[in-house]
């Protein structure tokens, strides 16, 4: 009986805290929101269950939890902490995206730079509530809108915080077509709403091969911290393009990606025990987060606004909303929001291109915020 | 009989019991689920009728990709032997980005429904 | 001259030993049986191959044996000795696994518990003949007849025996349709084996969903020390079932499980080099590991047996010995043994509950005995 | 000449000899294999031809499952309704298990010829 | 403003140097020559990507760089470090390699042993130039042909070396139409290379199962050293014979191949900034390259003639080339000289036997040097 | 305004400032080779017009042992028949190497144009 006793203390009874069920329940709900709404599913998913499994609270010293070193779940932690998991996605991500759009407007690309002032003025806005540099850094990236940047970000400037940037950096992603409409509809009036901008003009395969080649060698020199990211995506995005490489890039957008993707959102899931996850910078992190996106949305569209002051091509400002990147989901808030107006009006190309613009954008952000405080 | 092979004894009898106990309150779950599921079930196929009328065949960003380019078309003649020029080169795939396939991620589906 | 011969030294002919010829024949049988019998061939063909591999004999130094530091085989060795090549196999396996029948027939779990007697009687059996508590466990979970779970616990518990214990595991899952029916015939009557099973109703989509999850909890509360195990598997089951995931489920049931398959494989037979492998110990962990497939089988039948006098539905007591796990050869063996008395008799949709319940018992039960002795 | 040299001239001499030995072992070992496999051969091709008779055009799980979903709509006439209710959710698969495809591990295919 | 100078220190401004700004040209040159010419796109464009990404001048201490200890760039560079890259790749290799033609032809296989001889004449001279033994095997290897073979052999005996012996050897490999004809026509007479051979004989399905099992049992005997490689190889070679582990098999030659060869390529690449690159040492091995290169060819077509001497069925001496590996350029080199005197002439399936040799003949000779230099 | 809020204000608007200047740059950039390439593309065209008359719609090595295959069977008529033979055994594929496909590593295509 005493082996019995010593048996079940190992379980997870004795050790289970209120903060648990509280954590057991979000992850239910990421997996509840991800099926029901399809909201970010081959994120929230892995995440939410892996939520459920990091908080099954364990006895110490059975070397299971995934902050105890040489742990199974350590060990595929590892990619995060050490920051490899994002690099590797981006890879995958380029080698999935197509740059066209954004080719073929590229004074759109400014949007993508907009937006990211949701990033700094976040990041201004938590210096003021008393992070630190870094943590502010790590929390400003959330304005972004981007996972793997968040993550690799505040994997190297402040890995505590880790857990609480990316739930609250995918939350509001998901999020995105429920925050976007609103604002986009407070800063625009309905004559705005209606502008059609004219197609663009088609892209040739020449461009397409050189835009990663060059863009990559701007952003490395100007931003070099940028570079474990668009390192990679332009890589990536070589891949896709060069015509020679296919069956490379075929395996980086499909096996490569799903493998990273699984063990990242799974091993971010479970490094959310509630100890760690269920403290007041969390609840101010999910604060700041939501005004970020706020933010950024606003700068984005307010930013388009300003350029027709400036120029004869008018653009609608609805796409400057798709900045923030949340690739393709905010583009698709644009498409649907100009559509509430005038149905025979497609924006959803033209917002693709500031939406692309606005994951270079982060990326070459997280590089300065690197840069600066790494 | 030593005292390491009582040990082993007991320990075997606890250890055989824990398996039965979780997996008797897996069959227990399942049982009742299973219960519960029956008016879920009924529910739901009422609601599969309906749905089987209302289901789109096409997802929705297809169908506005789909009218965007037959919109771009018809807007100015000139570009449509521009279109019917680049169709057989299919590296290219034309301006409008096929980019609403990369929905890996920072990405949701936009609910069907609405 | 003299570097001839220094270099024919580094050569295999002066440190060649009888007990690696007999490591290189029994290499070779398991690559023959995989091939001409289709027994267990995508993993006897990898351990086979690297049972060659490893008794090829190395002077020390080259850095190329797997038991040399930094060697490549020792690198691609730690997925086994850190024990993360199971818990990811277990993902595939969840990935690719369906629960319905299980979920049908909630009642026939129990004889995937049953089974697992199997594990704890040859743990005493072990400790009688003089294994220390931590070997007996190991090899007491060869009566799980589960390989990844087989590789797992034995990796924690007593790596230096994994090699004989991970053989001795798979030998006897591919021997399951020899070593099963004369067990089955001696321990049922014609009668019973006649017994015609009712079939069961089919399982909503919503059930086939929550199930991961709420298995998941309660593995994880009761025997935490099976969650990494479990977790991986009802992760991927959770990946399979919740629609919105499948291109991860996909990657994870072929090209991940494949990879870690052929890697694990090949360094566990890559590990049996001779003067490892080839002890007194082996052979008694053969003798065990025999006689826990046996007693894990007939428990099963019994159990079936007295689940019978006390139910109104009758079970074919055939079906109980699927309780071992081996999926899903167990249930195709009731199949044939059942179909000999009664050719329209189809017992393989039955089998299966109890089957993966053995998977899951198994689990279970490396838990428990991780968490005692770990 | 130097003596690094030397010792270099000796070592590209018996280099390059152990490489010809090697594959000149690989060349007499494929040559006598092919001598041999021409018997075996010769009795493959009978069997061959036997074989292509005997062969099943399907395995026997698939043939076994096949079968008994015909035996449960045989077995009950009410349940021939509810099959083809639920035939087109795909998801669903009904009850018998595709679980014969989970052929990783734990496994190993009944032999056919039994 | 002290900060934007900060910043702006970081960036590659202040750091960048003439030598970067050769190996950008470099790397741009890479991936055009991959991209117009189809020269190995699936090597060239990793690795001209890479020469970007590694000419990029850092900061030291932003911990971006593949020198800095725990960068992103210097974790994935281990697999090339640690040598388990080529050895994997090796593996998906085998999964796709063809042994039928070397299996109809077994003593075209001597072509392959006679091409080798580049390898240690290029040793010979490379210490006649004043290189110490273990760099001299390095440069030697490139005359193997083989890419894996020498990055991973230079990575065990010259790991300074890595980038430019890499660089050079795929550079030569891509060079082999450009490199092989003259080569060819110098060596051989219009009659010699008018000569048909007789089409070979099928291969049994038997004999192609026994070949990956016998050969690597007699190259691991001989040149145990070799094992890393064509343990791997031969591995991969069973598992697509096999006919019964063809899953594996497909995974090993698409999303596993494919997943190490960007990793491999790319952090090659990566490796070369200028202050490492652009050395004398560099040129010297560029000049060894070549010779490498012309005297496996020569030696193998040599090797052809006198083996017309001394048997009645005489070989087309083109097909001597073919023995250098560059695995199936040469061979299709072969062909195309062949058809220049003779359209009809299809040499090509001759051809594939000592190229496939070729590739074995390396890595014994890579194991010979590791065993005696290692 | 306390120093790390000042700090914090001065390092938002550089940073920004910088992002601004690196999409611009980009900005230019492509539009810079959009400008170029207008005349490359109306080389392109040109060049694809003739292409498309001249390109092969086989690749060269399958067609050498394609052509290899057939002049195989016709150099003796005892072959013919064994192919027919072998056929069907899909594992065999023959002597002739489809090596070819082994493209991934040392190699590259023998350029087409040649
Ligand atoms: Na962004
Ligand atoms: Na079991
Ligand atoms: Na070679």
């Amino acid at each position: 009986m005493e082996t019995l006793l010593q048996f079940l203390h190992t379980g997870a009874f004795f050790n289970f805290t209120i903060g648990n069920l509280v954590m057991l329940v979000v992850g239910a709900i990421f997996i509840y929101l991800a099926i029901t709404k399809d909201y970010e599913p081959l994120l929230l998913v892995p995440i939410g269950f892996g939520i459920l499994v990091g908080n099954i609270p364990l006895q110490w010293g059975m070397n299971i939890g995934i902050y105890e070193e040489g742990s199974v779940l350590s060990i595929l932690y590892k990619g995060v902490t050490q920051g490899w998991y994002p690099p590797l996605i981006f890879l995958g991500i380029g080698a999935m995206t197509d740059f066209s759009s954004l080719l073929a407007s590229p004074r759109l690309v400014l949007l993508g730079a907009a937006a990211q002032a949701g990033i700094f003025l976040t990041f201004l806005g938590s210096v003021a509530l008393g992070f630190s540099f870094t943590d502010a850094a790590a929390i400003g990236i959330i304005g972004g809108a981007d996972g793997p940047t968040a993550i690799f970000l505040s994997s190297k400037l402040a890995p505590e915080l880790l857990g609480a940037i990316a739930v609250s950096a995918y939350s509001y992603m998901a999020l995105v077509p429920v925050i976007q409409p609103p604002i986009i509809k407070l800063l625009t009036s309905k004559k705005e709403r209606l502008i059609r901008m004219e197609p663009a003009k088609p892209v040739s395969k020449r461009l397409r091969i050189l835009f990663p080649i060059i863009a990559f060698l701007i952003t490395g020199f100007i931003a070099p911290g940028s570079l474990n990211l668009l390192g990679f995506l332009f890589f990536g995005n070589l891949l896709k393009e060069s015509g020679v490489t296919e069956r490379l890039a075929q395996t980086a957008r499909t096996a490569f990606i799903d493998i990273i993707t699984i063990l990242l959102g799974f091993t971010v899931g479970a490094s959310t025990d509630a100890s760690r996850f269920l403290t007041p910078a969390s609840i101010k992190i999910f604060v700041l987060g939501a005004s970020a996106f706020a933010v950024a949305t606003a700068c984005g569209i307010l930013f388009a606004k300003l350029m027709n002051l400036l120029t004869k091509k008018k653009i609608n400002p609805i796409i400057g909303a798709a900045g923030v990147s949340a690739v393709p989901d905010s583009a698709r808030v644009c498409q649907m929001v100009g559509a509430q107006e005038d149905p025979r009006n497609f924006l959803i190309m033209h917002a693709m291109a500031p939406n692309v613009a606005g994951v270079i954008g982060s990326a070459v952000a997280a590089g300065i915020l690197l840069a600066t405080f790494g | 009989m030593s005292e390491s092979i009582q040990f082993s004894l007991e320990f075997a009898v606890i250890g055989i019991s824990i398996v039965f106990l979780v997996l008797a309150i897996i069959t227990g779950a399942v049982t009742l689920i299973r219960t519960a599921d029956v008016r879920w079930r009924e529910k739901e196929e009422r609601d599969d009728a309906a749905a089987f009328e209302r289901d789109p065949t096409i997802d929705t960003t297809t169908l506005v990709l789909i009218a965007a380019a037959c919109a771009t078309m018809i807007q100015g003649r000139f570009h449509i032997r521009r279109v019917r020029r680049l169709m057989p080169r299919t590296s290219q795939q034309g301006t409008w980005s096929v980019q609403g396939r990369a929905i890996l991620h920072g990405s949701h589906v936009v609910p069907k429904k609405r």
